[in-house]
């Protein structure tokens, strides 16, 4: 192992560094954009409708979505976690559902908030 | 037998600063913009283009005249930025992304100029301004014909309504002052930015250890005297084109810093005027094609962009017309470069025949 | 001083220079600590034989070299000078090979600079490592010490007098490798009589440290003074290898110069013109680099040839350049009673005088024109010749009278071309000096200087140049002033010649004076 | 004498070697293009007769680098000098309202002092820097254009066609030529042949005279000289010619030539265009000249009439021609790259005595 071999495995060792922590910079650096649809979802024969009193905390400040409302949220990085709050009218009770959604380099979502709050597995309206 | 300190002779050889001082205290009060506001617009300027016009140094250490092939670094540069806001990447990130994606071709380009460079030994400095307009002929059939079409472009708002190449100007999402208000701090209602100015530092303290290296050494040997350099055994080609590659490499990075600035890229003429401006400012500071320093940098830049900023508003108030001020600014940023070529070339033909005769009458 | 084995010993050496042999069978050895004197005439072969030694790229340009060369025994071959030097010898160049705006220190490590490790260079290679300045310095002043002079390690060169730039060079040939052989080309020409002592104790204080010392000059009484032994030179042989106790300057003088006298031989004319002088030059000084003139007076009778003989780099060549005004010149020059306006070529022509340059490439000639326009150009320039008014408003050139007089000169010079449109760059040397004197003949001039006319040409073109000199002086009684580093060429042709050195005219002879005098002449003695 | 680059064996390699390779390339290219234009519905003789329209336009600037180049100066970026003067007369001319010939001709009488004077002083600051010509000028030229712009603005001219319609002063970025001298060289005995074509021949006559003038002054015993002081400036100091006055002469020839090709190429353009119109105008003219053989201190008339056709040629051709196969408007980028690409062929060429 010469001290000439030693230095080039060494850059070329480098340069896969440096590339690799030029997607991973990407990666971190990403911004997406998530677009909620709170309208009356149906899979697999169940209907959902859509949801009252809901409010939806991300990273911004928190935005109520009233029924058939469809709004974007713009998020930065590899994964984040979109928390819904829904307050039912009667019993001013809120309950609270979380859902982590890892973006990786996609850029663009679709996401349904009644499956998503059903407990769908599927919320995605559009691949 | 030290040179003797000829008042004369300093005068002479920082004349165009000198000029460009008085200048500035005839035209600020006729501008009539305050001394704050111009000591911010200072502040930005400093922070957007001292990276440019610090690239400068190298190839004239290397004895290769003022690079005008830096143009192909400000065109890496751009070509990283315009690839990054397509794959959506903002904040710094975006900023290391762009940087990353610039070297390979900073390095690449830098080679192709220093090799033709080597071609034209004794034409550098004109042959290195036909390369950057070449090269933009080059920038200007990827950018408007391969992106889009061949290079993939995902985001439709940066291609042209034809459905490829890059539109003329855009904005920069997310990267707009990034740096620069990473960690500002606010002295008497100036924020002055600390991480740019900080990176700015890095690369003066690198240019500072780089001349104390063997290739730094190497290249003030070849820009002294090639002959000599050769004959003790120096790779003079090899030196002279690694000088372009550092200085594009130094262009690329200068340009990112000074786009992430501005927040904007006019993607075809952007890069054109930073040679122009950056050599303008150079020479400003008092620099010429055999030496230049670190404080020409930086007493060029502040002085030129005092200059610029001032003379329209000078110009409006002296001769009711703005416009004159404009043209009055180009005027200037040309005319510097053609006076202080003249002066050099002329002092440097005073200097060789004063040296011969000193030889010949020493040895009476 | 010498033990046994010879240091460095040249054997049979030969070398032939396309068609003439610059070197014949030169046997030369060196012992340890031994100061060799190297001595002989310009083109005597000195530089050739040093140029072998450094395996000079022009050697092997020019067919390589026969013979062998010993360095401490066994047998070397150097294809450039960078294996000579690490073999061990150093050599101080006449103009210094130095960076002017570089300090002693970096003048002396250029490219051998002792760096500093650092982890960069792993990543970007050797020549990322850090200069160390405090070792190279420490080294300097020590290497200086043993030199026993004192140089500040960080003045700049260009800020040094010149025995401090040649004793930066020495230390820098010192330190670059274990130096065992040193050779120095005629470092005293630029010194003054102090300097020149301090270097000799230096050479002496490294001879004395086992350097064997190659010392080439033309001051004899510095070569008696401080060499063991002398080797003299002349025509690329090895006349002379004497210990200097027995010898003297008067008869190194003649063996240098005392060769017979010049292959062709002139009838010498009767009565060489009138007395009275022709052209009169006082103090004159000329700033022309390596050929200085410092203050020559020199009376040229009419209808003479005066011969200006010297040694290379005396000042023979300024005499010619500063008169024609291509070189600052000062002093007065009158000719034929009205005096000269110095500095302007275009006077100098008006007044009838014409230049034949040594400098035949870069002065002599116009290579990428045809011969026609080369032998036009000074009549047509000076004399407003070979042109042809055109409807009255303005001159031509006159095609027809060109063509006329430029085949007039092919066939009086016999010039070898292809027609007068031949490109002059297409042309052998030879031919090309014959362009030249074609180009000056057309000027009919009274007074013509010639400067080197036949260096580096054929035999056969030698002597057509000498002959068409000595034609013009007979018949048209052309004053000519020859200027020539072969003596014996002068003595051939000249009626009398004037023997330059340090700048001014030592003394002017008679052609048939004794060799030995014209030696003693040009070493100035 | 080992000759640098290697030369291709036989006639046709001595051909090649002294065309060089470039040219024949861009040569081949413009003959494809010709041939390529009918089978994608361009009519040969429209763009037959709008490349010798701009031929006569572009010729006498092309012409205009040969002085330069003969004697030693290098490729005359200072272009722009010539133009200025050429403007100045242009505009003055036109603020009289003189019409047709007589206002060309008086547009030409105007703008030659100017030239000759701004010659001069271009020619001192040439002999000021020796070895950098080229930088200064360009600077220099660029700095003419600036200072004019300002002085368009405030140089006292009244005529209502040529200044800013609401205040009255200064001078309109561009000018249209019509009523005044348009097309006046063009269309005079002008040929038209079938709907088509069409040929300048007032331009082409007029472009004639000036090759054979500047051609005859190159054999007056003045022109010869500036020939040697370019080929070898020793030699010619040497014989007692003044290297200095040469060079300057031949500067103030070059921005004369310069002065009078912008006329011409105004009045065959229609408009004028002040401003910063003419900053990268040398550029073209330079490229035409190399393409048409030159080399940095050698020009003959030839190189002068084949690069301005070549190069005009390609500029006709590329847009109608490319945009027809590709759809693409690459007309801009090839010019570009060729232009340049010839001057950076030049200047990095080891020609028979270039300077080092």
């Amino acid at each position: 192992m010469n001290v000439k071999l030693r230095r080039n495995l060494l850059r070329v060792a480098l340069c896969l560094i440096a590339v690799a922590g030029g997607f991973l910079l990407s990666l971190v650096g990403m911004y997406h954009s998530i677009i909620l649809d709170n309208s009356e979802f149906s899979s697999a024969g169940a209907v959902l409708p859509p949801l009252e009193g809901l409010r939806v905390l991300s990273e911004a400040e928190p935005v109520e979505m009233s029924p058939d409302d469809r709004i974007l949220v713009s998020t930065k990085g590899p994964s984040t976690t979109l928390v819904f709050e829904i307050t039912s009218p009667e019993t001013q009770q809120s309950r609270e559902i979380s859902y982590t959604l890892h973006m990786g380099f996609k850029k663009q979502f679709f996401l349904s908030v009644p499956a998503i709050v059903g407990g769908g597995k599927n919320p995605f309206l559009v691949e | 037998m030290k040179q003797k300190y000829s008042f004369k002779g300093a005068l002479i050889s920082n004349l165009v600063p000198i000029v460009f001082l008085a200048f500035a205290a005839f035209a600020v009060p006729m501008s009539g913009l305050s001394i704050q506001y111009l000591l911010e617009e200072m502040i930005t300027r400093l922070a957007r283009d001292s990276l440019l016009v610090l690239s400068l140094i190298i190839p004239v250490l290397a004895g290769m005249g003022l690079n005008f092939g830096m143009v192909l670094g400000a065109m890496a540069g751009q070509i990283g930025l315009v690839l990054v806001v397509d794959w959506g990447i903002g904040g710094m990130p975006a900023l290391l992304v762009a940087a990353l994606v610039g070297t390979p071709i900073s390095i690449g380009l830098g080679y192709f100029c220093g090799y033709i460079l080597n071609l034209a030994k004794g034409r550098e400095m004109v042959t290195s301004y036909i390369i950057g307009f070449f090269m933009n002929g080059a920038y200007q059939f990827l950018l408007l014909y391969c992106m889009g079409s061949i290079i993939p472009i995902s985001n439709p708002e940066l291609l042209l309504s034809r459905g490829y190449g890059i539109r003329n100007s855009m904005d920069l999402p997310n990267i707009r002052q990034v740096l620069d208000r990473l960690v500002s701090v606010n002295i008497f209602g100036m924020n002055i930015p600390i991480v740019t100015f900080a990176v700015i530092a890095a690369f003066c303290v690198f240019i500072v250890w780089f001349k104390g290296t063997k290739i730094g050494q190497d290249m003030r040997a070849v820009g002294r005297n090639r002959a000599v350099a050769n004959g003790a055994g120096i790779p003079v080609e090899k030196t002279r084109i690694m000088a372009i590659i550092i200085s594009t490499l130094i262009a690329c990075y200068g340009q990112i810093v000074s786009l992430q600035n501005l927040g904007t890229i006019n993607t075809y003429n952007s890069h054109e005027q930073v040679g122009i401006f950056s050599i303008a400012a150079l020479l400003v500071g008092g620099a010429t094609a055999e030496n230049a320093s670190i404080v020409n940098v930086f007493l060029g830049v502040f002085l030129f962009h005092l200059m610029f900023v001032v003379s329209p508003m000078a110009g409006k108030n002296l001769l009711g017309d703005a416009q004159l001020g404009e043209y009055f600014r180009v005027f200037v940023s040309y005319g510097i470069i053609a006076v202080s070529l003249l002066l050099h070339a002329w002092k440097k033909r005073h200097e060789m025949l004063e040296r011969r005769l000193l030889e010949n009458s020493v040895k009476e | 001083m010498t033990n046994g084995k010879p240091l460095l010993s040249m054997k049979g050496i030969q070398k032939d220079f396309l068609e003439n042999r610059v070197l014949e069978d030169i046997n030369l050895d060196l012992a340890q600590g031994e100061i060799l004197g190297l001595v002989g005439e310009n083109g005597a072969g000195k530089t050739t034989l040093m140029n072998i030694l450094f395996g000079m790229p022009v050697i092997q340009q020019t067919g390589g070299y026969k013979g062998t060369i010993t360095l401490d025994g066994e047998e070397v071959h150097f294809s450039n000078p960078n294996d000579a030097l690490m073999a061990g010898i150093g050599m101080v160049h006449q103009e210094f090979f130095l960076i002017p705006d570089f300090s002693a220190t970096e003048n002396i490590f250029l490219n051998r600079e002792v760096t500093r490790y650092s982890f960069l260079v792993e990543i970007f290679g050797e020549r990322l490592r850090t200069l160390d300045r405090a070792a190279m310095n420490e080294r300097v002043v020590q290497l200086i010490k043993e030199l026993g002079v004192d140089i500040n390690p960080d003045t700049l060169v260009s800020e040094m007098p010149v025995s401090y730039k040649q004793f930066t060079e020495i230390a820098r040939e010192i330190d670059r490798a274990k130096i065992k052989i040193l050779v120095v080309d005629e470092p005293t020409a630029v010194l003054t009589e102090t300097e020149a002592e301090a270097l000799l104790t230096v050479l002496r204080r490294l001879a004395a440290k086992g350097v064997g010392i190659i010392f080439i000059s033309h001051r004899l009484h510095e070569i008696l003074d401080i060499c063991d032994r002398i080797v003299v030179l002349r025509d690329g042989k090895l006349i002379r290898d004497v210990p200097s106790r027995q010898s003297d300057v008067k008869s190194i003088a003649s063996w240098m110069v005392g060769h017979d006298v010049g292959d062709f031989v002139f009838q010498p004319k009767q009565g060489c013109g009138e007395k009275e002088s022709f052209l009169s030059i006082e103090h004159l000084k000329v700033l022309m680099p390596g050929e200085a003139v410092k203050d020559v007076c020199l009376q040229v009778r009419k209808g003479e040839i005066l011969g200006i003989g010297g040694l290379a780099g005396q000042g023979k060549l300024g005499i010619a350049n500063g008169v024609m005004g291509l070189f600052h010149a000062e002093g007065s020059v009158t000719l034929g009673g009205k005096s000269l306006k110095l500095n302007s070529p275009l006077d100098a022509f008006r007044a009838g005088m014409a230049f034949i340059s040594e400098d035949r490439r870069g002065i002599g000639l116009l290579l990428t024109q045809s011969i026609g326009l080369n032998i036009a150009f000074p009549l047509m320039q000076v004399k407003g010749g070979l042109l042809k008014k055109i409807a009255g408003l303005f001159t031509w050139e006159d095609e027809k009278k060109i063509r006329e007089i430029t085949t007039k000169y092919i066939e009086r010079l016999d010039i070898k071309c292809t027609g007068p449109d031949q490109v002059v760059m297409e042309l052998s040397g030879g031919n090309q000096q014959k362009v030249c004197v074609a180009k000056v003949l057309a000027l009919s001039p009274q007074i013509l200087f010639a400067s080197e006319p036949t260096r580096g040409i054929d035999i056969g073109a030698k002597h057509l140049v000498l002959s068409v000199l000595k034609e013009i002086n007979e018949q048209e009684g052309t004053t000519i002033i020859m200027t020539s580093s072969e003596l014996g060429e002068l003595r051939s042709i000249c009626d009398r010649i004037a023997i330059v050195s340090e700048g001014k005219v030592a003394g002017v002879l008679p052609a048939e004076a004794p060799v030995e005098d014209f030696g003693l002449l040009m070493l100035g003695e | 004498m080992k000759n640098e680059d290697r030369k291709p064996k036989g006639r046709v390699g001595e051909f090649i070697a002294n065309f060089g390779w470039p040219r024949i390339i861009i040569a081949i290219f413009l003959l494809l293009l010709f041939v390529i234009a009918p089978f994608i519905g361009i009519d040969i003789g429209t763009s037959l007769s709008d490349m010798l329209v701009r031929v006569g336009m572009n010729g006498i600037l092309v012409l205009a680098m040969v002085p330069m180049i003969q004697s030693g100066c290098g490729l005359n970026f200072g272009l722009p000098l010539g133009i200025i003067a050429g403007l100045v007369g242009a505009v003055t001319s036109m603020e009289q309202n003189w019409q047709g010939l007589f206002g060309f001709g008086m547009a030409l009488l105007l703008a030659i002092p100017l030239a000759v004077v701004l010659g001069i002083i271009y020619g001192y600051f040439i002999n000021m820097a020796k070895g950098d010509e080229m930088m200064i000028g360009t600077y220099v030229g660029f700095s003419i254009v600036a200072f004019m712009s300002m002085m368009w603005l405030r140089l006292p001219y009244k005529n209502p066609l040529l200044v800013w319609g609401f205040s009255g002063t200064g001078l309109r970025t561009t000018i249209s030529l019509n009523g005044f001298w348009m097309k006046v060289l063009d269309n005079f005995l002008a040929i038209r042949i079938g709907a088509h074509f069409f040929f300048p021949t007032g331009s082409f006559i007029f472009f004639a005279l000036c090759c054979v003038l500047v051609w005859a002054f190159f054999k007056t015993k003045t022109g010869i000289a500036m020939s040697a002081v370019g080929s070898n400036p020793q030699f010619a100091r040497a014989h007692g010619v003044s290297v200095d006055r040469m060079r300057i002469i031949s500067v103030v020839i070059s921005t004369v030539l310069g002065a009078v090709g912008m006329v011409v190429y105004e009045q065959s353009y229609g408009f004028i265009q002040l401003y910063m119109g003419p900053l990268y105008m040398a550029f073209p003219a330079v490229a035409a000249i190399l393409l048409g053989g030159a080399t940095i201190n050698s020009a003959t008339i030839s190189n002068v009439v084949i690069g301005t056709f070549l190069f005009q040629g390609i500029l006709t051709m590329t847009p109608s021609v490319i945009n027809g196969m590709l759809k693409t408007d690459m007309a801009e980028v090839i010019r570009i790259l060729v232009s340049n690409g010839m001057i950076l062929y030049a200047l990095t060429r080891k020609g028979k005595g270039m300077p080092k």
